[in-house]
């Protein structure tokens, strides 16, 4: 069968390498289509021809639930994330959980800002707001925020040095040469980060759909997911 | 009537008010610079719609304002060569003369052919309008109109563009047309010899209105009209009857008062035609001169001496049952004795009669 | 610079194919409105103007968002259209072009218009004295002479049609082969680690096709206007 | 529609600051350039023509990010200005103006630019015979002559720099009345579940400016177009 | 020389091959539509390179192929008065004929004032080139050209569009202008008695070459070149000296052969001046004829019987030390036998040497 997955941009590569893999298997054909999560979520109430959908956040799958365009029984968290603080410059990573008290705001010159992904729009900067607040930094920083269209965007801030800080995922951070991690966020100061899945209910076959998304929460995805530097979930 | 007009149109502080009907043949719309000519070819033509009134040509209505009816500029068969030649710049000069017959349906070489060599741009064919002189451009604009076979062409001052020897070659085109295809032509001109030699009919435009509009005989001889027309085109016009032509290229006129020679005129014996006679051509003798060149010497008749600005008198004679006009010198009329009744001679040179200011065809009564 | 995988390749062919068909599609509405603004006044003539324009003055996801809703296959027209006519547009890549084709269209339009304004209606008197409709008048005059400024309005509606992105993927969203085209492909690498490689190359490719389709354009156009210049 | 708070309200005025600006500043440059297109050859003419068109080809955002390259605080030019003038484009609506500016650029030297081919060159050759200069030429007679087409090409660009967001965001980011213009604030909106209210009411009023200024283009440019054409 | 012309340019299959010196005063240029006129005046503007050669203008080189030198346009000091208006739109009439004025940095409105009165454009001063009539139009575009204060003034068939009243008030000033500025005007038409009125100097084009060039009066007198100025032009220039004003209007003017009785000058007594004779205006008598309204009869000598086609002559008569062309009848010149050698009278009215045939304040030679 072929499968169209309608993908949080950000999940592109992992899904593409599990489909790859998958597909030998199965021998089902996996298409994969990358947009953000808010685009594909109302493609799909629109009657998009995709099998599955992979949001970046549980939000636009409880929407589409509401729409009857998802087929809830099938709906899985996929896998997870990390929200960390970065700094331009290349460097060992400091992977040590930010606490209370970290005051970012005094590692930024007077002129400087933090990047960070829109704060009330898109899910990484969601999860951000969520940090900086329950870590009391919120104040201080939200007059002092650059905020970028897409949590990329953000990453590409802090990698050309436009922005000294920002907070991006574990997964961007790690590919990224020109910055290292000056700190991670603890998983508990902000909502989980979860990427979850589901068959639509328009899907051509939504048998084979269902299995492809049983297959990404088995046994064999974990390795791939750890891969690209997302959190396999623990069972 | 071929072209009834009355239209009224305003333009800025400019008002256009004319009525008048033209029969058969040219009718030369005569006036100065800002008269409104243009502006009422346009009516005519449809391109600019007037105010008021109605337009008709040849017993069809093009348009009338109170009816509301206005006949689309394409539907009129009304032929225009403007004041500038306007020829479509990205088709080449063939191209250009072909347009209106093929707008128009009308297979076209043979009648190219004929107006190409006949307006003297037949090696001009292939060209680009670009790539024309001013005065070839207005020819090609001439023929482009002739070969939409127009039912009326309306010619804004079509040969001022071109040079002398250029328009005595177009102008006998003009008349041959009038003559044979009895194309009636509404026809702009500053040039009286022009008007003279096309017209059948005159309308005088000043200032929006119309100062006159007649004959062209009864126009060019009336004296009233002389400070529109200027001094130098006063004049007379004759209508005379081919009695012959001579051996040595003489052709023998027949008028009213007499006999007229002039340098051979292309037109069957007992053909009716007419003939302008400028004031200033004229002069008159109480004798009849002996050994003289000039060839026409007529018996005439002081009607009226009119005195005007200056040195010179125009002194109206009576010849058979014509009015000739003669431009003199007060000086002259007083060494003469000349008041009204004089019995004196017109004498005219048969070549200041040239045939430039001979009419041919001409049509009887419309 | 990277080598691409064939998607990206994929993502080339697709992006030509719908700019080449957006522009053409356009082209005849694209005249036919051109001439309306440019040489008729009707009641409405400022609102076609405004909506001719829409695409160039909303934001383009806004426009493919509105797209979806009248398009999609839940959309009055794309419904209508698909139960009148069979077509679909909902992701396709007919949809993909129509969103290229609309954005494309204010630029397409006002190339157009400008050279109809500039075209000398006393030539068209004169063609209309000659005895030639309206129409003929358009096709024989009219035309030949803002032929320059269609091809420039063509080509440059071509350019833009190809980088045509948040219209396009709201719209249509990003599916390889029916919809994923250029700009629609170097968004996914980029959302990605380590897709930068990718996104350049593919932004090189996109440049070097629309600077060859400018370089064209002014060529067809100098030469065209010189010949329509009656030169 | 919604009610809109006031950072939306905000994000109006800012809009219509940056495109204010970015418009006014495009504007001699365009004009420039347009004259060198038009009427200039010089060896480079197509690699210009090329270059004034990137913007609307690229994808917007590869346009904000090569922006970021030049005019970010660590870029080249962005720096150079900061050392030399003090300048600073970075989180400032002074760069979103010039993001704005830039994308607008090619929609006005091409209306410029077609307005000064329509220009009849003898009416400047006649203006040389009669002792001006090219410069006075230009600003005499071409400038005059071309009104209509720059007050076109501005309005358009005005449009267009109001609904500019791809660029303008990864350029300057979103900084609540700072950089965050009407787009990003729909963009903003369009994101979550339930924000499409709030983006309708915004895309609303921008479509109300944008069209209230395509009237007074048409309007202005046609009382002025009267006024050149010596009627 | 005042302008010193030596050009070579190919367009399309015509070359333009011409050189010539003109002297101070008016030079027409004079030739068929297509002869390379407006080629020429635009080379010599500077509005288009030729291929070769060098034109300077009062001893200053304005261009000079071999040594790559070219003034621009706007520097060269030359006003153009175009063959179609070319009026700057977007200006009203009054800022048209300042525009120079402006651009050279002179003050303006005493000149204005003079010069719009002149040309009857004073009423129009408010309005937009796109309500004025073609006449209008190209009366504002001459003024325009004046107040620029050129140094030479090209002129491309300035008057075409104009009615004959408003010709004769304009070319009175273009002779001013000559007499009073010394302005030199090198000036291209296609009408021979505005040419035989302004003109000092002569320059005769064909297919792109210099025919003829020479004096007005040499030229004018030419029999040779009656093909390209048309028969009807044909006559003699003579220099003539103002010897009185009579009470009765009439000016009596000293040439060689004799005495000639004109409608009043306005030039003073002992002014030289030249006077045209058209040989179609021209009598020839073999004796003294009386009573007779035409006041010049001059003793002559036919020098030569010049046969052409058509049944016309032309006589070539010896006046004094002048020549005088007599147009007439073959069978005139049979019936009074006249053949080389015969002594004769030319009869001429004095109407027919009309003002427009008389130039004024003529310059001792240059
Ligand atoms: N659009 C206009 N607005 C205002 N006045 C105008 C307009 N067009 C023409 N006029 C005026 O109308 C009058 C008549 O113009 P028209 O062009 O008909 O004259 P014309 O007799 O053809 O003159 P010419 O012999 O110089 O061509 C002129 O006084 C002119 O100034
Ligand atoms: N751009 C061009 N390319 C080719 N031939 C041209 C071009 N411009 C003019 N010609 C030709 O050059 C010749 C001279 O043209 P020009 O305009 O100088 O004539 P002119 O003497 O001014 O004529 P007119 O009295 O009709 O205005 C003509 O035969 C014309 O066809
Ligand atoms: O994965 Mo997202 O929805 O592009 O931030
Ligand atoms: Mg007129
Ligand atoms: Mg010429």
């Amino acid at each position: 069968a072929e499968i169209t997955v309608f993908a949080a941009a950000s999940t592109r590569d992992v899904l593409a390498e599990a489909a790859e893999i998958y597909s030998e298997s199965s021998g089902d054909e996996i298409r994969i289509a990358p947009a953000g999560s808010s685009v594909l979520a109302r493609q799909i109430a629109q009657g998009a021809p995709a099998d599955v959908f992979v949001s970046a956040n549980p939000e636009w799958m409880d929407w589409l639930e509401e729409r009857d365009a998802v087929d809830p029984e099938t709906r899985a968290a996929l896998f997870g994330n990390r929200l960390v603080l970065i700094a331009h410059g290349a460097g060992a990573a400091g992977s040590a959980e930010l606490a209370p008290g970290v005051d970012i705001a005094s590692r930024l010159g007077p002129e400087d800002r933090l990047a960070v992904a829109l704060t009330d729009a898109v899910p990484a900067g969601i999860y951000a707001r969520a940090a900086l607040e329950s870590l009391g930094e919120w104040e201080a920083l939200a007059p002092r925020l650059a905020e970028a269209d897409n949590v990329r965007a953000a990453l590409a801030l802090v990698a050309l040095g436009e922005a000294p800080l920002g907070i991006v995922y574990a997964t961007d951070a790690a590919a990224e040469m020109r910055v290292r991690v000056a700190g991670t966020f603890p998983e508990d100061s902000h909502p989980p980060i979860r990427y979850v899945g589901a068959v639509t209910t328009a899907a051509a076959e939504p048998e084979a759909a269902a299995a492809f998304l049983r297959w990404l929460g088995g046994p064999q995805a974990p390795d791939i997911i750890a891969r690209h530097g997302f959190a396999p979930l623990p069972e | 009537m071929t072209l009834s007009v009355d239209v009224r149109k305003r333009q800025g502080a400019f008002q256009l008010d004319v009525a008048f009907e033209a029969p058969d043949g040219v009718t030369a719309l005569f006036g100065r610079s800002g008269s409104g000519k243009t502006s009422l070819v346009n009516a005519v033509a449809g391109l600019a719609a007037p105010d008021n009134g109605r337009v008709a040509v040849q017993g069809e209505t093009l348009f009338d304002a109170r009816a509301g009816h206005s006949v689309p500029v394409h539907a009129r068969r009304i032929g225009y060569v403007f004041q500038e030649a306007r020829l479509f710049p990205h088709l080449d000069v063939r191209r250009n003369l072909l347009y209106g017959r093929r707008a128009r349906g009308l297979s076209g070489e043979g009648a190219l052919d004929h107006v190409a060599e006949l307006l003297g741009i037949a090696p001009l064919l292939a060209r680009r309008p670009g790539a024309l002189s001013g005065g070839e451009a207005q020819r090609v604009a001439i023929g482009r109109a002739l070969l939409s076979e127009p039912r009326l062409l309306l010619m804004d001052e079509p040969l001022a563009a071109l040079d002398a020897p250029r328009k005595n070659e177009i102008l006998p085109y003009l008349e041959r047309l009038r003559a044979e295809t009895g194309l009636p032509i509404l026809y702009v001109s500053h040039n009286l010899s022009e008007v003279a030699r096309l017209a059948t009919h005159i309308v005088v435009l000043e200032e929006g209105r119309v100062l006159k509009s007649g004959s062209a005989e009864a126009l060019l001889s009336d004296p009233s009209l002389v400070h529109v027309m200027g001094l130098r085109e006063a004049g007379a016009v004759l209508t005379a009857e081919v009695a012959g032509h001579e051996a040595d290229g003489l052709t023998e006129l027949r008028i009213s008062g007499g006999r007229l020679y002039l340098p051979r005129i292309d037109a069957a014996e007992g053909a009716r035609l007419r003939v302008r006679i400028l004031a200033q051509d004229v002069i008159v003798a109480t004798e009849r001169p002996e050994n003289i060149s000039a060839l026409n010497v007529l018996p005439a008749t002081v009607r009226a001496i009119r005195r005007g600005e200056g040195p010179g008198v125009i002194a109206q004679l009576q010849v058979g049952e014509d009015a000739i006009l003669a431009r003199i010198t007060q000086r002259s009329a007083e060494t003469l004795a000349l008041s009204e009744g004089t019995a004196c001679f017109a004498v005219m040179k048969s070549v200041a009669v040239s045939p430039t200011d001979v009419s041919q065809g001409l049509r009887r009564e419309a | 610079m990277e080598t691409l995988g064939p998607e990206a390749w994929q993502a080339v062919r697709l992006s030509l194919k719908v700019a080449f068909w957006a522009t053409l599609a356009a082209m005849p509405l694209g005249i036919a409105v051109a001439y309306l603004l440019a040489r008729v006044r009707f009641p409405g003539r400022g609102l076609l103007n405004g909506l001719v324009h829409l695409p160039l003055i909303l934001p383009p996801v806004v426009t493919g968002y509105l797209l979806l809703l009248g398009f999609g296959r839940q959309g009055p027209i794309g419904a209508a259209l698909h139960e009148l006519f069979g077509i679909t547009l909902a992701f396709r890549w007919t949809g993909a072009a129509l969103a290229a084709g609309i954005m494309a269209f204010p630029l397409l339009v006002r190339a157009i218009r400008l050279a109809i304004e500039a075209v000398d209606p006393k030539l068209e008197e004169a063609a209309a004295t000659l005895g030639a409709s309206r129409m003929r008048v358009f096709a024989t005059v009219t035309l030949p002479l803002i032929l320059p400024g269609v091809i420039a309005g063509a080509i440059l509606a071509f350019a833009k049609a190809m980088g045509e992105f948040g219209a396009t993927i709201t719209f249509v969203s990003n599916i390889p082969g029916e919809t994923q085209t250029i700009p629609s492909a170097i968004y996914a690498f980029l959302q990605v680690p380590g897709g930068e490689g990718a996104a350049m190359t593919l932004v090189v490719i996109s440049l070097a096709i629309a600077m060859a389709a400018l370089f064209l354009s002014e060529w067809l156009a100098r030469r065209v206007a010189a010949r329509v210049a009656g030169r």
